[in-house]
């Protein structure tokens, strides 16, 4: 299935997961905070909440700034 | 006499950014030589290809991390940047940024005021970053602002403090430490900021993009310093004309 | 790095006036927090009555005697009081004060230059108090004081450097070092004499009024260091608008 | 060059508030003295007592009749005395102030944009007394106001335009007439403000409590126009250092 | 009220150099759209190429001629530049300048003394350009200068009044008019310069290379003007609050 | 019937009309308003509506200010 | 004989007057002033006084300045 | 015989020594200067000098200052 990563569109297995995005999204261990069409997920719940077609998922994380 | 913030004590009345510095080594040095206890760091989207990480700097030297949320525009945003962040850093603490346009980066009073009440709502420790309006900093103290942060001068500029009076009267006035943000362009204007009566600095540019920034960040740990202890010290009246020193002149 | 003067040399740059202290104690403890090396006195006739000396504290404290020539206001009384401190204190450095009135306690650019010259011939080591004026600074270079000391405001204003243009100026065109004397007020104004390109800074009435001098002796030691350290720092430029210090404002 | 205010030209850029003189007869002379096409009143409750009337000298001069909101705190009063006013004048213009403080005068931003759109949403013509922050000036356009006019500094205190940095960058993305409104102390502060952009310029204080209120009337008639053609012939740059008038030099 | 110079009285307290105007057009509109009655000249070797006269339009416009000894680095020069000036122009009035360098323009006290002290000798009226110095303006005074003309920053800088202290001491301690000399940028420069005290301005540049040189003119003759009456209207004190000007506010 | 007149309370027949309360106010002519509570009465309906006991009336003019 | 007339060497007749040099230089009716080796010379005196060889004549005019 | 001490009439006896002045002032032992009618005395002189009737000395020390 095709999902909005980052701006990006990529192709997931269906219903994968959202730490399989984030593993795809190419960030790190710590420091990172995942939104899935606007809402955030907890971290709790990575693992075991499935991604659905066309879904944005914004992977963000620290940068230098302010 | 230590810094109070939302119930947490500072030693450090210096507080660092961490935008603009050319290396992660250059911005390590830095946040060490000026004595902070507290950076701050943004949210951006996660690039793969980005060279080692200012979160291990900020744990290596043990800093409090302050998220931002730099680049909103709308309370919209702000808010939900707030959220990633706390889920991102496990933190409820949040330096505020919600800004007008790009040209001032001044905040925007409406929409600054409508974050601030959401996230105070679901818990969070709020630092607004706001202009030098006493009306508007008395608002955000009222809903339960931690502290507030007017600025100088705009975001960058090292135009210093660019109406001293407004500040004088916003410090006069606030009930929550007021933290000097923005603007900040060398010691002397750091130095200025506490003996108007703030209770601390933030800074980044005038460090992260000085041709010397460690030796900058040691400049402004100590004119902090000297700031501080100058108005606790009680400076003279200004006079139009002299009054000698030596007796008999 | 450190300040050279007559061809000796001091790690300080911040030199002390001892008067208007309320006690020698407070003077005493205030010359050590300030960290000075050198303290300035003035040439009184002995009162019999009086209390301790100031001497004993300076030398206690191992500190350089310079005596100045307060309140002459002829060439002729400033190289006499000159003489006298050469004779009294076996030095012969003198701080050359020529005043024009005693409301201002201006300089005598015409009584200042004959009294330099006088002085300098007899082999003093003079440290001119001057105006702001560069032409007048100068002179003063040309006919071989070892450095030149404009004041910002009248002595004991506390207003600050009035003219900071004419002191950037100053610094520019000078060949010695320059040391911002008179009208300090607080700590920012001695770092902002620092950041203007000044060697160093003296000043009196600034810490010895203050509510809590050895408080201010204390800023005043790091405001030094502060606007030294980020002269040398290189700062950023001064813009109107804002420069965001975070990717992608 | 004529102001376009709201669909109507004006030949002067002054108007005068009338509060603050100490007669009827100097308020009469200096109004007439001022050039001034405008005049400001407030609504208060009847007083039988009350000697002549503001009214007859505003009719009797022509001048048009600008009601304001002084004393308002809130969205509500503000909008309930605009009413009163359009009833009791039969005017739709509106000088909208809502107060936040009583020691400052500043305008509260949050109750000001709430009456602006409210009375504009009514017919009014709103021209909002604000502060110096271009984000809420810009906001003030946007629900469309027929200008803004931000203060200098806090009214009737004389102090000038303190920021004059951010009078300009208002200016400058401003698409409504800008008057300076409060804190003009002498005639070189509105000439300024003229010479930073402003379309025109408010004021009452400055004229009604000056020694010699006709004089100064005059005075301030005169400084708006030397502003205002100055800033049409263009100003030299500033330069740090000297450019010679003379050839050769 | 009308200026005394050396005996002779004034309408006009705006006194216009000739120097840096593209034209003798422009130089001619502009002279007679400042209102000025004064204006200043130098000499230079014959140039037979020149096309015009700057001595016609001057008579033409039933000016005071007012050489001055622009480009004399010393006493020497100077003097005789006055003197050729007096055989030319058939006058005894010189504006004597002395200048120190050719960065700054600034006057050099030591000649300038020397020079003013000998033209007064040779029954000269001397009206010195000199700096913000009251001390050295005094010794102007005192050996007979019918003036004294303090700068407000470098000729031709544009930078306005630098030290308005200095000026406004000066002022109170002049016995002589006091002309505001160089630095004049725009219309509030000016403006400013009568409310501190002076009895009138001299200035050339921000007319002459101002891109509209008549506009400006025009904008200075009001802003001469509007100071000097708002000097003398008495303005009501400066506050670090607000005071309403609305009863019950 | 009782009516509060600027913040006074005053004593007028029973159905007074506004008109004669800004009578009794001693207000102008002209460059006048009235609100009863809260709400502004146009001047042509003064003389014809009438107040009711306990309403607060506020009758305003024009002074010098701002 | 030569003389320096504004720094530039002339040929003059013998014993040409200061008012002949005047007119050499190009100077104007009025507004014009003299000085030979550094001496101002009065206008009264320009056709009586002879120059000689090799003196320095300044022939000054007003310019627009100050 | 009578000098002029700091502005104060004193007797002395004839011949008195600069030193003895200096005594009769108060003076501390160190960081002190004498000038006799303005011409200041070097303190290896002191001894040996003697003052006459009339002069006017001049002692003075450190104060706290400039």
């Amino acid at each position: 299935m095709k999902i909005e990563l980052n701006g990006e569109t990529v192709e997931l297995a269906e219903g994968a997961s959202v730490a399989e995005a984030v593993h795809v999204a190419g960030a790190a261990e710590r420091g990172v905070a995942v939104a899935v069409d606007g809402e955030v997920v907890p971290r709790g719940e990575w693992d075991t909440s499935a991604l659905r077609e066309g879904q944005h998922v914004e992977v963000l994380q620290a940068v230098a700034g302010g | 006499m230590s810094l109070e913030l939302a119930g947490r004590t500072w030693e450090s009345r210096l507080i660092l950014g961490t935008g603009g510095f050319r290396s992660l080594e250059s911005m390590e040095q830095s946040l060490k030589a000026s004595g902070t206890e507290i950076a701050t760091v943004a949210l951006r989207r996660v690039d793969p290809a980005a060279q080692g990480s200012v979160l291990e700097v900020i744990e290596r030297l043990g800093l409090f991390l302050l998220p931002n949320t730099a680049g909103c525009y709308t309370a919209r945003d702000a808010v939900r940047t707030a959220r990633m962040a706390r889920e991102a850093f496990a933190t409820d603490w949040v330096k505020l940024e919600v800004i007008g346009d790009d040209r001032t980066l001044f905040p925007d009073a409406v929409e600054l005021l409508r974050a601030a009440e959401e996230l105070i709502g679901e818990g969070f420790v709020v630092l607004p970053y706001t202009n030098d309006d006493p009306i508007l900093a008395r608002r955000l103290e009222q809903i339960g602002c931690a502290a507030v942060m007017p600025l100088g001068s705009p975001i960058g500029s090292g135009a210093g403090i660019r109406n001293a009076y407004n500040i004088q009267i916003l410090v006069e006035q606030a009930g929550v430490p007021v933290i000097l943000d923005a603007g900040i362009g060398s010691a002397s204007d750091a130095a200025l900021a506490m003996e108007l009566g703030c209770d601390g600095v933030l800074l980044a540019s005038s460090v992260s993009r000085a041709k010397d920034p460690v030796a900058m960040a040691t400049a402004m740990r100590k004119a902090v310093e000297a700031g501080f202890e100058a108005r606790r010290a009680g400076r003279i009246p200004r006079r139009l004309y002299a009054e000698a020193s030596t007796p008999g002149d």
